[in-house]
């Protein structure tokens, strides 16, 4: 006795599964994340810098984040001292939204591309959209 | 296999020391059986119990039941392994030239 | 027979492995732990290849000229027939799940009894000569190299397996070893190394119908000697028939069970249960053996024993079977008998012609256990019993392997015991159904050359008897299996002494009232019903 | 010795990818071709295992039973562990795969004075076992993330609940931590227990340990060393998406992981990790205690040499006839 219909079966499941994402993706557009800049802030800085460097905003801004929640909340303290020196507010409405005024097309391009759901809005408002006109 | 001197005749006996060939089996061969099994001198009580072994593997090819034989010669099973020290399946069959049974036994 | 083993250095068990690893480990033969080889006229008479005179001492076991080829071959041959050999080879991941399950392991701590060892034994030869990593990582990898050692360790190891299939219960993808012990012996066959307390049972149950060899006239006499006992007894003169052609059923059940001390016991259950349902049945001296040592030498030869149960079927025209109390014959009629020799066509789906059962589960193979038929009996009220008259005996019961892990058997004997007597106990739960322990001499190990291993391999079975012994007085230890009734009567004599071994019919014929018995003082074995005062042991 | 060969195997996997990456700038070989040929090697040789096991017949129905046959209707059958037909078997092998079942039964035996021996259920194997794989089933399904555009709203699901705990930023999963914790339990106890280390092999070590660096790459790569995700992402993209291309920047931690994994995936189909798919095969557990009920068929099945009735009378007809036993030739 082979079984062979039922182990036939068996392995065609088994490697559609195995090779699901390559079906997934077919006919689906594969767009990059672009996260935006264009907000009225930033257009009108001179020198567009955040309050760190670029590549460690991009690291560690989750963590950043969270340490300012809890210095904000638990320890009461708001001002935050970066490394080259410079006084922030450490606010998300008020610093990094001042900026960041486009939630859609900044933050969450790469947050929806990898999946993450950042709970940021579970407490806070979602600034309103602003974007420059004429990009 | 082994050979061994018994009764004064190289016979061919297994790795137990039952012989191989039932019909080699003498008088002598049972007095030189018997003593490696314990029993030292073959009263006339083992020679009934040896003489009906081999009547019985004669007629039928194989050792009887225990129980028929402690029945057919009137010897109870206690007394059996008195005369017998090694019991009757081991001790009695062997001396009486019998191959040892195999199976479920 | 067991003079010489004492129990205080048997117990001195060490499980700790030793340093060395276990390819650089020999085998060392050592009287009491193998079996004696098999006769070359067993051998001859079976057809059976290079028969010769030998001893697993020697240095040289006169193998053919080709021995590797055969081995190889043989493996290879084996592998495209069994998917359950070649998944087993495969999948294992030595977790170690089933090492302390077989007994011979917990027994005796020889690594190379954990179930897994016992397969690597053949799975490194397999990965040395069938698989592609194998054969590049060697060692590494667990594979090893085809030598006469090897040989020599399979002989050593694969008997000292009962292929009882506990491991297999608790093995994550049901490995069993008893599939890889039945391959490693057919392996063994190829080559001549089989042992003669599997092979003459084999070679005697092809020429008479039987292991013991009991030749028809013999088997006659057998019987009136049994039925001499019963009327003794009793008082009921039963005429049993043999060969009768025509009878409704067949009965078949191993021949120890007319032969030796404990199971006549047993047999004289059958014939008076028989006798007083007046049933029509017949023995058959032709096909006059349950059991089949061909499960313990090769597929080939189980499928030629076994052969002759249809085949006498068929001759008395009868219209079904039942079989008897025995373990492997049982794993054979279950798990083997209708693939092998079937269809049986010619047969009837078994109903009992007293309750009018249909026995649904056996309506292809045609065979029904005895327990399933009395039990059957029991339910619709169909027999008279008298449960009182085994109140001298605190019971308990042994799973014997094979019903237990290949047909599942466990509340038919259970039924019956409990309606033929009032003091039963079970044994600690890790220790029966179907995590039962082997009596330590099954699969053709029940031979006295093998004591030590016997009564190592035993004692968690005997362990767990002394405890319902010590906790509930138990003196009978009850089986349904005929090398049980011949192996745990030695475990017993050696581990607990004043446990006795019975069959589940014994304990029938001693509670069945028959129509027109005599008053019974007497048990079936002829002594008192009740213990006389002062020498109770309960 | 083994222990000891494994470890550096596993670490000289590691070098491998650090070492070409760093100085010798294969990103494309260590991100797409290896990839591409593991998940080639891996599919492929799965299916040539399962295809070669099938090839062998079942002969003959040998299942463990490990409970109450089916037999008379008010007996009452255990379906599960004796199962007679279809749907138990798929109950039994469903409680086998997904529970492993078998392995909960584990007791561990021990011999005290007496002698006395005594069983304990010994769970902590199977609570072992349970805890990795379906860890690594969770965190393989939770890596669809990177193998999906839009990513499906299950696999959010899934790592809302393994992450429940919202410990830390990135929020930490459960699942990672019960990984690497069960192939440490795994790992330290084929070195204790003296049997078991007796009978493990290389190739019982080295799994574990390659699959403790992937689990640990990941790990590290998630909380302590950032890799660059998005142009992980891309990768994953472009890749299934049969459009390879190697995004800059995404760090050498990512593709000692990236090198373990498509390490386990080729060696997979030659390891006893296959018993993920021989487990299915397992004939002591994949078939129904229906023996007597349903012929079950041997495709090899021959005849053989039997001894007749005939031949059986033949020798001993004059002794059947002198204790009145029935012949067939006076």
């Amino acid at each position: 006795m082979y079984n062979s219909g039922k182990i036939i079966t068996g392995l065609i499941i088994f490697v559609g599964l195995v090779t699901l994402p390559f079906w997934y993706s077919i006919g689906k557009a594969n767009i990059k994340p672009d996260p935006s800049l264009n907000t009225p802030v930033i257009n009108q800085m001179k020198v567009k810098h955040c309050i760190e460097s670029k590549q460690f905003m991009i690291d560690n801004h989750m963590e950043l984040l969270n340490e300012w929640r809890n210095a904000v909340v638990r320890d009461n303290k708001t001002i935050y001292v970066s490394t080259t020196g410079q006084y922030f507010t450490m606010s998300l409405e008020d610093t990094c939204f001042h900026c960041h005024s486009n939630e859609k097309q900044f933050c969450n391009q790469c947050h929806s591309y990898v999946n993450i759901q950042p709970y940021c809005w579970e407490c806070h408002v979602k600034p309103a959209e602003e974007i420059a006109n004429g990009h | 296999m082994a050979k061994v001197n018994l009764g004064g005749v190289e016979i061919e006996v297994d790795e137990d020391g039952f012989i191989v060939d039932p019909n080699v089996w003498n008088e002598k061969v049972a007095q030189a059986l018997a003593s490696t099994e314990d029993v030292p001198n073959m009263s006339e009580e083992h020679w009934k119990v040896v003489k009906y072994l081999r009547d019985y593997y004669q007629k039928y090819n194989i050792a009887p039941m225990i129980r028929k034989m402690c029945k057919d010669t009137q010897v109870d099973l206690k007394h059996m392994y008195e005369l017998f020290p090694t019991g009757p399946a081991k001790g009695a069959c062997k001396i009486a030239g019998l191959p040892k049974p195999t199976g479920c036994v | 027979m067991t003079d010489e083993l004492k129990q205080d250095d048997l117990v001195k068990i060490n499980y700790k492995p030793p340093k060395k690893d276990w390819m650089d480990t020999p085998v060392n033969f050592r009287h009491g732990t193998y079996i004696y080889p098999a006769r070359a006229k067993n051998l001859k008479y079976l057809d059976l290849p290079n028969p010769r005179e030998w001893s697993p001492t020697d240095e040289d076991w006169k193998l053919p000229e080709n021995w590797k080829d055969i081995i190889l071959n043989g493996m290879k041959e084996r592998l495209d027939k069994y998917r359950s050999f070649k998944v087993f080879m495969d999948i294992c991941v030595r977790c170690g799940a089933c090492a302390d399950k077989c007994h011979f392991f917990i027994g005796g701590g020889d690594p190379k009894n954990m179930p897994v060892l016992r397969a690597e034994l053949i799975r490194s030869i397999y990965k040395g000569n069938f698989t592609a990593a194998g054969k590049i990582l060697g060692r590494l990898n667990g594979a090893r190299g085809l030598t006469k050692d090897v040989i020599k360790e399979w002989f050593y190891y694969f008997y000292q397996c009962t292929e009882c299939r506990r491991c297999s219960v608790f093995c994550p993808y049901g490995i069993d070893t008893a599939e890889i012990t039945m391959m490693g012996r057919e392996l063994l066959t190829l080559l001549g190394c089989n042992v003669n307390w599997v092979l003459e049972p084999a070679a005697n149950c092809y020429r008479t119908g039987n292991h013991l060899g009991i030749q028809p006239h013999a088997l006659k006499d057998m019987f009136e000697m049994l039925l001499d006992d019963i009327e003794d007894r009793t008082g009921v003169k039963i005429e049993p028939t043999f060969n009768r052609k025509g009878a409704e059923i067949l009965f078949v059940t191993p021949s120890a069970d007319y032969f030796a001390d404990p199971g006549i016991y047993t047999c004289m259950g059958y014939l008076m249960l028989f006798h007083e349902l007046g049933l029509d049945y017949t023995w058959s001296t032709y096909a006059s053996e349950g059991g089949n040592f061909g499960l313990f030498t090769s597929h080939e030869m189980i499928k030629r024993l076994n052969a002759k149960i249809y085949a006498e079927a068929k001759r008395l025209g009868v219209k079904w079977i039942i079989g008897g109390e025995c373990g492997h014959m049982w794993r054979v009629i279950h798990q083997y008998m209708d693939t092998m020799n079937g269809p049986a066509d010619f047969l009837e789906a078994p109903v009992s012609p007293i309750t009018g059962t249909k026995f649904e589960n056996a309506k292809s193979t045609k065979m029904v256990h005895i327990t399933e038929f009395t039990a059957d009996l029991i339910k619709n009220n169909k027999l008279k019993l008298d449960p009182s008259r085994n109140d001298k005996l605190r019971i308990t019961f042994h799973d014997s392997c094979n019903p237990a892990r290949a047909m599942g058997i466990l509340e038919e004997p259970r039924y019956i015991i409990k309606n033929v007597c009032n003091n039963f106990f079970e044994m600690p739960e890790n220790t029966a159904r179907e995590q039962t322990f082997c009596c330590g001499g099954g699969a053709g190990l029940g031979t006295d050359e093998m004591m030590e291993i016997r009564m190592r391999g035993g004692m968690p079975r005997a362990n767990a008897v002394q405890y319902v012994h010590d906790k509930h007085g138990v003196n009978r230890l009850t089986c349904m299996c005929a090398i049980d009734r011949a192996t745990l009567t030695t475990l017993m004599e050696y581990w607990v002494p004043d446990v006795k071994v019975t069959g589940v019919h014994e304990l029938v014929a001693n509670a069945l009232v028959m129509k027109g018995e005599k008053e019974r003082i007497v048990d079936i074995r002829g002594e008192p019903l009740k213990e006389k005062k002062g020498e109770d042991d309960v | 010795m083994k222990l000891l060969l494994a470890f550096v195997i596993v670490l000289v996997l590691s070098a491998v990818p650090y070492i070409g990456i760093k100085y010798a700038g294969m990103s494309y070989e260590f991100g797409v071709i290896v990839p591409y040929a593991a998940v080639a090697v891996f599919i492929l040789g799965f299916v040539y295992r399962i295809v070669k096991w099938a090839k062998s017949p079942v002969p003959f129905r040998i299942p463990t039973t490990c409970g109450q046959e089916k037999s008379l209707p008010w007996i009452k059958q255990n379906k599960l562990d004796n199962p007679s037909g279809t749907s138990g078997v798929v109950g039994r092998m469903a409680l086998e795969v997904l529970f492993f079942r078998s392995l909960f039964r584990n007791t561990k035996t021990e011999l005290k004075d007496g002698p006395k021996l005594a069983y304990g259920s010994s769970g902590w194997l199977w609570l072992a076992a349970i805890a990795f794989h379906w860890s690594f089933l969770i965190i393989l399904i939770r890596h669809f993330r990177l193998f999906s555009q839009p990513v499906p709203y299950l696999i959010n699901l899934l790592e809302n609940v393994d992450g429940f705990l919202q410990i830390g930023i990135p929020t930490l999963y459960i699942t990672d931590i019960l990984l690497l914790a069960a192939v440490l339990y795994l790992f330290i106890r084929r070195i204790a227990i003296p049997q078991v280390r007796y009978i493990s092999l290389v190739s019982d070590y080295f799994p574990l340990l390659l699959i403790f660096g992937i689990g640990l790459t990941g790990v590290l790569m998630r909380y302590f060393y950032r890799v660059n995700v998005i142009g992980v992402k891309e990768l994953v993209m472009g890749l299934i998406a049969l459009k390879p291309a190697v995004p800059a920047d995404i760090g050498s931690l990512f593709f000692i992981h990236l090198f373990l994994i498509s390490t386990l995936f080729a060696y997979f189909p030659f390891s006893k990790l296959m018993h993920m798919g021989g487990v299915f095969l397992s004939p002591t557990r994949n078939l129904a205690n229906n023996n007597r009920m349903v012929r079950h068929i041997n495709p090899w099945n021959y005849p053989v040499h039997v001894h007749t009735y005939a031949e059986y009378e033949d020798e001993f007809r004059d002794k059947m006839k002198s204790v009145g036993l029935p012949v067939e030739k006076e």
